[in-house]
């Protein structure tokens, strides 16, 4: 799978080029963007290693559910955010990125000998060997392990950065900018109910921005959204609240919230905080918080190139981005359909067998006698029982 | 028992990894037992394993409401130290650290106990009297603690900062090189498998919910939702719910549960080396082996049972953090708990014998009790073989609050509690 | 962080209030003549109910009277129509 | 004790938005109905019997803190008086009235932007519906106590105690920078 920019769509600015940096070397992608969509748009593939065998990792997902490409963001020496995920990071002019947990290089990583290890590195190998001599768990082989695990480095130098909190009171909370929270948080708004609606994306809309042909009330996404937007911008009893994150739900209905202030700027003024907290009291809270797709279960499915159906819609509709020339769609839901016909529909998908692996997998499942789909390349992208078995 | 050593791993990495045994039974509870150990976190379990291994007491059950180490085993942040003030305590604690030093042989499981050094802060006058107190008891009692200076503390923990015109500024330190932590999960599992290889049955998802006395006011059965089960020996192990499951035998306790609140960051390369605690400001931080940051928050203010609380008592805590560790405040906490801790008024715990015959407790260990797991288990099961208190436990009675000679480790505690 | 309704000031987050333990814990009205017993029990023993507890809160950081409210101590709601002066 | 005096021992910030230190003529009247009705006449203005409501009369005001406790406010350097009234007026009642005049400090905040200033470290609801112009009360801000007091719409008034006044006026002004940023 190798990405490559589309020539038109996406929600990105395509009028304001940002360069940037990752592993050193220099990048170009545009407003809007984040570093997995930039970097998939130049075709990067390899992002990360895994914790233990260092096994290559690629994208999985387009979102905050991203577990493999994990990367150090630093600003300057004493401004290095390790552990954030290539998803969430919207790009800026001078941004520098490394990826972790890899050592020489990301290409090369000589941990990677773990891998070969792994039939004695199995789950819980610890708790069943290294007792012998006695001293010699702390002073020789938990050094080892420690200085193996963390995938990246905790920040050497104090944290120059400033950080806030406040309190807040509201009759409604909603959590979640996308179709339901957006509609949840105009119908309190309406009643002159205090509402204050956080999303953890810098743009509102969730779901919908990678359905930019979906319809609303027989409106299109994109413009049912803004006029939500600005509907919501002109109530003051609504505060809305973007790049923000509820991490927990506390007693009497407090909710934690996080508000990245400053992370996604090339030059934040020097008395702005970096982030701010929130505990907000609500009297009602909504969970809009969307769902995101499991990803299925096959023998080296944590490999580059393997990625959520969801996740290759949010590239192309929200970034522009082609995950890549040949695509094999393989999903446990309807989700596929729309994948398979938008992906195709954005160039068209090259006759795509599963690889051989897969092929493998496909056997085994149909030897249980669960039904197996592969897409086809002939349009309309369809998805069909293999060797003739039936959907029903 | 399947012996576990690099030899059986490498073996099983030839052989497909087929081989292994599951690590314990699950067992159904059988009508009888000669003794029951109610609560099966590290405390329950390791009582069972001392009564069959050293008392021969084999024909013994714990009964566990959920799962085994899921509760506050599952919950604490994992200290293990011995540095409390008082002759009764010190005995006490050293007697489960000793035990702790060859745990993982004598159990053949890795329990990862890491004797890494316990630092102490004191950020006050008033502190560093208190700690050198505790260092100068300590060594009387031949239990190893040192005092250190600001900059000896920094030695030892590098980001620590010790700046003079921060909030918290830190004084001094008392450091016990032998305290350390140990892996939770597998003090658990660890008794776990040696108990139930001793023929102890450990009976999950089976909640105690009466206890049943004969006509001399002795024990006779528990009643369970898995049915009735005699026994005329039980012992009560039920950290966060000792007052409600004691009270099934109309016994009442000097204890009051709390939630107590602890965080984990994100993984990261080692960075801090040691144990350090800040009583006075209620937080504490080590890294787990696998590169968390394991931090204890205070406790709450009122008595719970939700194993849950509030936002403010961890913003506390970490705004302590960021000041100690001003290189940490980038780091993300990755999870939350409670758990629910079992307070005494004098912050010691209870063992021994209770009003009701054949009733034993084992409670009140408040935010410490997994230091204790291998001695509290051991004492129990000694008691409860004997029928009477284990020398080292018999100050640590429930007559203690009548008579008026309680043991007060409120400034050992490291959390306000 | 709870809501303590306070039946003076009305419903107030817990940063203003101290926690002050079990409710209707009388002090024996002649100490001297109290046995060990009694007097242990008034001094340390506590229901630590699981379920309905009575306690006494104290709106320190607010108009700093104590009152008596009911909570659910494994829900931590309180039963507001409940609490009392 | 002069203004400028007060400013060098606490140290306060000082922003446009920030007026400190308030000198006054504070006391804390404690007693039971019948004193605070007493003491309504020595001070010229009737004590609040509503819960967190303060009243004004002129220069002066009575902010009810608690059943029996209530704050009096007057001009600076009237102690002596005020004193002498209320004792007068509160004989035969059991009272306690302390002069509380140098042990806080007070501190004015007003503007568009007060009420967003306090609820920053304020667990209080500030907005107009839950604190409408007239209430009062006791609550924290950080780690400090403070009584708040809402004259106007836009304007707050705090009262410190003194060791904490240097505390919550820094902290006012932290929070005003994250709106400069």
């Amino acid at each position: 799978m190798t990405g490559q920019r589309t020539t038109r769509g996406g929600r990105i600015d395509r009028t304001r080029p940002v360069s940037f940096t990752f592993d050193g070397r220099g990048y170009q992608g545009f407003a809007g963007d984040t570093l997995a969509s930039a970097l998939l748009a130049h075709g990067v593939r390899l992002f990360g290693r895994s914790f233990k065998y260092h096994r290559p990792r690629g994208l999985l997902a387009a979102g905050t559910e991203e577990p493999n490409a994990l990367v150090t963001v630093s600003r300057d020496a004493a401004r290095r955010t390790p552990n954030v995920q290539a998803t969430q990071v919207e790009i800026y002019e001078g941004l520098v990125a490394e990826s972790q947990n890899r050592w020489p290089g990301l290409g090369f990583d000589l941990n990677a000998v773990n891998s070969f290890l792994s039939p004695l590195l199995t789950s819980g190998f610890y708790y069943k060997t290294f007792m012998w001599p006695r001293f010699a768990w702390h002073r020789w082989y938990e050094p080892v392990i420690r200085a193996a695990a963390g995938p990246a480095h905790a920040p050497r130098l104090p944290d120059p950065d400033r950080y806030a909190q406040r309190f807040a009171h509201c009759d409604v909370l909603v959590i979640g900018a996308g179709p339901a929270g957006l509609a949840a948080a105009l119908a309190a708004a309406a009643t002159g109910a205090r509402v204050i609606l956080c999303d953890e994306q810098a743009e509102p809309g969730g779901s919908l921005l990678d359905e930019p042909a979906g319809t609303i009330n027989e409106r299109p996404a994109a413009l049912w959204i803004d006029e939500a937007l600005v509907k919501l911008g002109a109530q003051p009893n609504v505060t809305l609240l973007r790049r923000t994150t509820a991490f927990g739900y506390f007693p009497h209905n407090m909710v934690g919230l996080v508000e990245c202030l400053t992370d996604h700027l090339a030059t934040p003024a020097a008395a702005a905080p970096r982030e701010r907290i929130w505990q907000v009291r609500a009297r009602e809270v909504v969970l809009a918080t969307g769902a995101i797709e499991r990803p299925l279960v096959f023998p080296g499915n944590d490999r580059p190139g393997v990625m959520l159906a969801s996740a290759a819609r949010s590239y192309l509709h929200r970034f522009g981005v082609r995950v890549g020339s040949r695509i094999a769609v393989l999903a446990g839901c309807d989700e596929a359909y729309a994948a398979a016909l938008d992906l195709h529909e954005a160039g068209p998908v090259s006759p795509s067998w599963p690889t051989s692996a897969m092929r493998r997998w496909a056997r085994a499942r149909r030897r249980h006698g669960l039904l197996v789909c592969r897409s086809l390349n002939a349009p309309p992208c369809w998805p069909r029982p293999v060797g003739g078995e039936s959907a029903a | 028992m399947q012996k576990y050593s690099a030899w059986a791993l490498l073996r099983e990495a030839f052989g497909g990894q087929r081989g292994w045994q599951s690590q314990w039974r699950r067992a159904s509870p059988a009508p009888e037992y000669d003794a029951i150990i109610i609560g099966g976190g590290g405390h329950g379990l390791a009582a069972a394993y001392y009564l069959a291994a050293e008392h021969g007491i084999t024909r013994t059950a714990v009964l566990e409401k959920s799962w085994i180490g899921g509760g506050s085993t599952g919950r604490n942040t994992t200290i293990v130290r011995s540095n409390y003030l008082f002759d009764e305590s010190a005995r006490l604690y050293d007697h489960a650290l000793d035990l702790w030093q060859d745990l993982a042989q004598v159990l053949n499981y890795n329990v990862m106990y890491s004797p890494r050094g316990v630092m102490m802060l004191a950020h006050g006058v008033h502190d560093v009297q208190v700690l050198k107190r505790h260092v100068h008891a300590n060594r009387c009692n031949g239990v190893t603690n040192e005092w250190l200076s600001p900059e000896e503390a920094k030695a030892f923990c590098p980001p620590l900062n010790i700046e003079p015109n921060i909030r918290y500024p830190v004084l001094g330190a008392a450091l016990q090189r032998r305290g350390g932590t140990a892996r939770h999960d597998a003090v658990a599992w660890g008794y776990a498998r040696a108990a139930d290889a001793l023929g102890v049955d450990i009976v999950e998802n089976c909640e105690v919910t009466g206890i049943r006395r004969d006509a001399s006011g002795a024990v006779a059965a528990v009643e369970t939702s898995r049915g009735l089960i005699k026994s005329r020996r039980i012992g009560v192990s039920a950290a966060g719910f000792s007052s409600v499951v004691i009270g099934l035998a109309g016994v009442r306790l000097p204890i009051e549960s709390f939630p107590l609140q602890a965080l984990v960051s994100e993984p990261v390369k080692p960075v801090v080396p040691c144990v350090v605690m800040s009583g006075s400001i209620h937080a504490y931080i080590s890294q787990s082996d696998k590169g968390e940051l394991v931090i204890g928050a205070g406790t709450d203010a009122y008595t719970s049972y939700t194993q849950r609380g509030a936002l403010h008592v961890n913003s506390h805590t970490l705004a302590a953090i960021c000041e100690l560790f001003p290189t940490l405040r980038r780091m993300r906490m990755l999870r939350n708990w409670a758990g629910t801790v079992d307070v005494t008024t004098d912050r010691s715990p209870i063992i021994g014998k209770t009003p009701v015959p054949g009733l034993y407790v084992n409670c009140g260990w408040g935010t410490g009790g997994f230091k204790a797991t291998p001695g509290a288990g051991h004492l129990l099961a000694w008691t409860m073989a004997h029928d009477e208190p284990h020398p080292i436990v018999a100050p640590f009675n429930i007559e203690r609050f009548r008579d008026g000679r309680l043991i007060d480790e409120a400034a050992a505690a490291a959390v306000a509690h | 962080m709870l809501i303590i309704n306070c039946p003076y000031c009305g419903p107030r987050p817990e940063l203003e209030f101290s926690y002050a333990g079990q409710a209707h814990v009388a002090r024996p009205a002649d100490p001297s003549a109290t046995g060990d017993d009694e007097w242990t029990a008034y001094l340390y023993l506590r229901t630590n109910t699981r379920g309905v507890h009575a306690e006494r809160w104290r709106h320190a950081r607010g108009c700093a009277r104590f009152f008596n409210a009911l909570r659910d101590t494994t829900t931590d709601r309180f039963r507001r129509d409940l609490s009392e002066r | 004790m002069a203004d400028a005096t007060i400013r060098r021992i606490v140290g306060l910030p000082t922003a446009a938005w920030l007026e400190s230190p308030l000198p006054a003529t504070r006391f804390i009247l404690r007693g039971a109905p019948g004193a605070r009705a007493a003491a309504g006449e020595g001070f010229g203005l009737s004590l609040p019997e509503t819960a967190c409501r303060a009243a004004t009369d002129g220069n002066r005001a009575a902010l009810w803190l608690g059943p029996d406790e209530q704050l009096l406010l007057a001009p600076d350097g009237e102690v002596e008086p005020i004193a002498a009234s209320l004792a007068r007026a509160l004989q035969g009642h059991a009272y306690s009235l302390v002069d509380v005049s140098h042990r806080q400090v007070g501190i004015g905040i007003h503007g568009p932007r007060a009420e967003w200033l306090l609820e920053s470290q304020c667990p209080l609801p500030l907005n107009l519906r839950d604190f409408p112009v007239g209430m009062c009360t006791r609550t924290v801000f950080g780690k400090a106590e403070i009584v708040v007091w809402r004259p106007a719409e836009q304007v707050f008034r705090l009262e410190v105690w003194r060791s904490f006044a240097t505390y919550v006026a820094e902290l006012l002004r932290e929070v005003d920078r994250e709106s400069i940023a």
